[in-house]
């Protein structure tokens, strides 16, 4: 069955990495971890790097004339560059931690938005986005009287380009899009609408929180301006995202949170900023998780974000060839993986989201069910909720067909 | 599997009791769980003593949601609003008769919470008033 | 010598809890860590706990339909009721989760002050902030147009209470202070401010990284409006922080940060907010972080914070009493430890503070030099900087005294 | 102990030269070290030709800092701006011959940066130019 479908990745060899997966569920019932959209697991790398930072150097960081907060301090910038590496960035000072992609696009659209926008300025959004990419800049615009409009969803779960370049002769201010839906996997041309916002004068801000962890990511060949990424998807601790920006845009930009660490000089009256990055990185950081982050992406690189993009292409290929032999399934967005990243949603006839996912967790399959914080997406596809099943370099062939299984067990269970 | 949805839910749950809008209605009250996206709209209709004349709901969601909402609902007509005010959220588990995790628990409360809002506008969770 | 102190923790037992400890910095010379004010250690057990979370039931919270995601879900919110009765919290609903005491006051000043100020209002806030304390607050009165007003420090290292009572006086709308100085120790009488602040109308925040950490907060007793902390001071990791606020406060402000999590309903014109405490927390939270969190709490319960507390006030005292003898030290802040924690920050006659610290540094002891993020204090105090020492649970008094033995060699080396 | 602070650095720490401010001076530049606190406060006089007729400086900070404010400005009278120009990171900590940690590297570094940020409005710190 799976001769057509190759991998260029060793996955025994990966699974091997990660300790959660090795576990059951019920007796006998082996663990199919296939939530990785929502938070991916975490190899012994990652986990070791953060105990033996606990256990060996922790301090605090930049301000420390001792060996530890010195092993720190390198620990902790280090994994800054590896990480501006990671994407290409140009300088480590465009890289700033935050506490997640939601947290970098608020610093943005708090910190650029208010700065730069006015009454009637028009921002563009999508229909195809996450709660995270659409609820700031709501905010934003009643802050500002900005005006917010959305990029519609097309027939296939594509988005609507024709009505795209139509908002862009609107000429907005700012572009927000995400590279990859969490929900339908949908891989919009970035570059592509990047470059037609540019010449329009935009600024554009990508959510990058679900296609960096899943394929190759390069800001400079993009040309995105902000970039938003969470490392809790991509084999990092949680606590702890990132926000790339454009070295002159975050220059001109005011900081976000106010505190130890961002500023050079307090005095009572008035305060003078820190420079780039830490200007927005107010009071002490998530220092180990940094750290544990800069271990992922050291982990994902050995493996190759390319090879990692291949893998989940031939692994949700096979998903979608074996999902359209159950029967009642719609699965919603593309089913083209060359436009469509490892998250599969999908609704079945006979029973609702939930119960999929009750019924599927029951056989050890670990899959999530509701509107995966995309309430306007689901709106567009007129159904309430939906079960997903999302890949990572991790997930076999083999569990494609336990989901399978599993969904033909529902279909049992309800279709009566 | 047995334990996992009960013959009686998966009845309440494709035959549904009291389904429909009542109009007027003398309380009428919707909500959602936002984790998931169920939604309970119940309409109904007292008389001069407080006493439950007529009941319709309307929904959409899970199993458990619903045959919640349909069990939990088909008791109503003829209680008193004092009465009613004594259903708990254990009423409702029992009732369903599952063991259910904290998700599931508000897809299963949903109903009950759709009721004390309309009924006393209560906002907090069955279980949770004393947060 | 140190028969005059009594402690009343078993130290050796506690230090065998902290893998950190038993290192050497350099061959023969072992670690004295005395930089606990910047950074806490952290137990096994807490470091266990993490490794345990990201080993075995990592998952995305709240929403999901799975074993995992149950299993993670139900350790971040039994971790936010535990640390709900370490401060004595009426309801887990009071309980945000930030990234740290900085952030919680941002939230603060952003969502509390922005809604709440107008032109003109005072703000009170002290000469013996940490940075965060100050620069949030400016920030806030820039976009308000608030004025904000510093109490003074009085002789001896403690805030002057009358300047304090006049401000009162002037009608504030938000009072705000350190419930121990990060770097004099100092620890004002809060229920007494508190009181009086709420006589005149002020709601008040009360900056408790310093003191949750090192001695019993019970916010219902103080009633305070608002309190801050940090996890990585308090033996739990970096990357996650505590706003504590009364309730029906928190109901009647709007969001911080916008994004998953934080809403009920979201449609592209508008949204709906989430309860409390979800509507203050935007995004996946620091999973792991607060799980961590959780079990410092526990670690720190089980020992009983009035015990710490007590213990670090014998080796503060120590340390005074043996700081007095070596001569040509100025120690900065009060010298009585019923007002004072177990910060001793100094100013040496022969030696910059940085270069007390390098040379500490080379005997293996870790104090922190600079203004630590203090410059209006350490302007009261006519210095540009201090050594400072910091003591926690684990440090002991043979420690003491290998730190009092480095600064005679800051003196030999200096003083010639 | 001994490479810890070598003679030289206490000597220029505790006998600073070309201490004081010039008035008036071609270029007049301040700046602190943020981490430490650590200030320097550079004045130069330049003549027609861009050559350094006289230099005065006054800073708080550590031995190092200071010191390195010390023996560098020292070696400013004479040269021309152009030479200046290429004095780079690597010839100061030559100068200290001590090995430096990254928060030391600021104290050891501040002096060259202020003279450069006083002299051609480099912001960066030394050996950070090329972020
Ligand atoms: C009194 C006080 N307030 C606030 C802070 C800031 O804490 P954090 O850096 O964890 O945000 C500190 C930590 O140095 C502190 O000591
Ligand atoms: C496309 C997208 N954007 C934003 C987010 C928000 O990420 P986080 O919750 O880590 O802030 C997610 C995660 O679910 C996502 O998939």
């Amino acid at each position: 069955m799976k001769s057509d479908y190759s991998t260029p990745l060793d996955v025994d060899a990966i699974r091997a990495d990660f300790p959660i997966l090795h576990q059951e569920v019920r007796p006998g019932v082996p663990l199919v971890y296939l939530d990785n959209a929502a938070s991916s697991q975490k190899p012994l790398a990652v986990i070791e790097t953060i105990s033996d930072y606990y256990s060996r150097y922790n301090a605090n960081v930049h301000r420390g004339i001792h060996k530890l907060s010195e092993a720190a301090t390198d620990a902790y910038e280090s994994a800054r560059r590896r990480i501006q590496a990671f994407i290409n960035a140009a300088s480590f000072r465009e890289i700033i931690f935050t506490r997640n992609t939601t947290e970098s696009i608020n610093l943005v659209a708090q910190s650029w938005g208010r700065s730069n926008l006015e009454p009637g300025d028009l921002i563009v959004s999508t229909e195809m986005e996450h709660h995270s990419n659409i609820v700031p800049w709501q905010m934003l615009a009643g802050q500002t009287g900005a005006v917010l409009k959305f990029v519609p969803i097309a027939e296939g779960g594509i988005l609507d380009l024709d009505v795209y370049h139509q908002l862009l002769e609107e000429g907005p201010k700012l572009v927000t899009f995400t590279e990859m839906s969490n929900v339908m996997g949908t891989i919009p041309p970035a570059r592509e609408m990047i470059e037609a916002a540019h010449a329009v004068g935009a600024v554009v801000h990508v959510d990058g929180a679900q296609s960096v962890p899943h394929m190759p990511v390069d800001v400079q060949a993009l040309d995105a301006d902000f970039l938003s990424f969470s490392s809790h998807k991509m084999c990092g601790p949680t606590g702890v995202g990132v926000l790339y920006g454009k070295r002159e845009i975050l220059e001109a930009m005011p900081p976000f949170l106010g505190g130890g660490d961002m500023i050079k000089r307090v005095e009572l009256g008035q305060s003078q900023w820190n420079d780039l990055p830490y200007k927005f990185e107010a009071g002490t950081p998530a220092i180990g998780e940094v750290i544990g982050l800069g271990a992922a992406v050291d982990y994902l690189g050995a493996i190759g974000m390319d090879k990692v993009h291949q893998h989940e292409q031939a692994v949700t290929k096979y998903a979608l060839d074996r999902l359209s032999e159950v029967g009642g399934v719609r699965v919603l967005g593309p089913e083209d993986v060359s436009i469509k990243g490892g998250a599969v949603a999908m609704v079945l006839d006979c029973a609702h989201p939930h119960d999929v996912a009750q019924v599927l967790d029951h056989h050890g399959i670990a899959t999530r069910a509701g509107h995966h914080c995309a309430m306007p997406l689901h709106q567009h596809c007129n159904v309430v909720a939906s079960t997903r099943a999302s890949f990572y370099l991790y997930n076999t062939f083999e569990e494609v067909d336990r989901l399978i299984d599993g969904l033909y067990k529902v279909k049992e269970l309800f279709a009566r | 599997m047995d334990d996992l949805y009960r013959e009686i839910i998966l009845d309440h749950y494709q035959n549904p009791r009291k389904k429909g809008k009542l109009e007027p209605a003398d309380i009428d009250y919707a909500e959602d769980n936002p984790v998931c996206g169920d939604h309970i709209h119940l309409t109904l209709q007292i008389d001069e003593n407080d006493v439950v004349k007529a009941v319709g709901w309307e929904g959409e969601g899970c199993a458990i949601s619903q045959a919640s909402a349909s069990m939990l609902y088909e008791t109503l007509v003829s209680k008193s609003l004092d009465e009613i005010r004594t259903i708990g959220k254990d009423d409702v588990l029992e009732m369903l008769g599952i063991p259910l995790s904290p998700v599931r628990l508000k897809c299963a409360l949903l109903s009950l919470k759709v009721l004390k809002a309309g009924a006393y506008g209560l906002t907090a969770w069955p279980g949770e008033e004393e947060d």
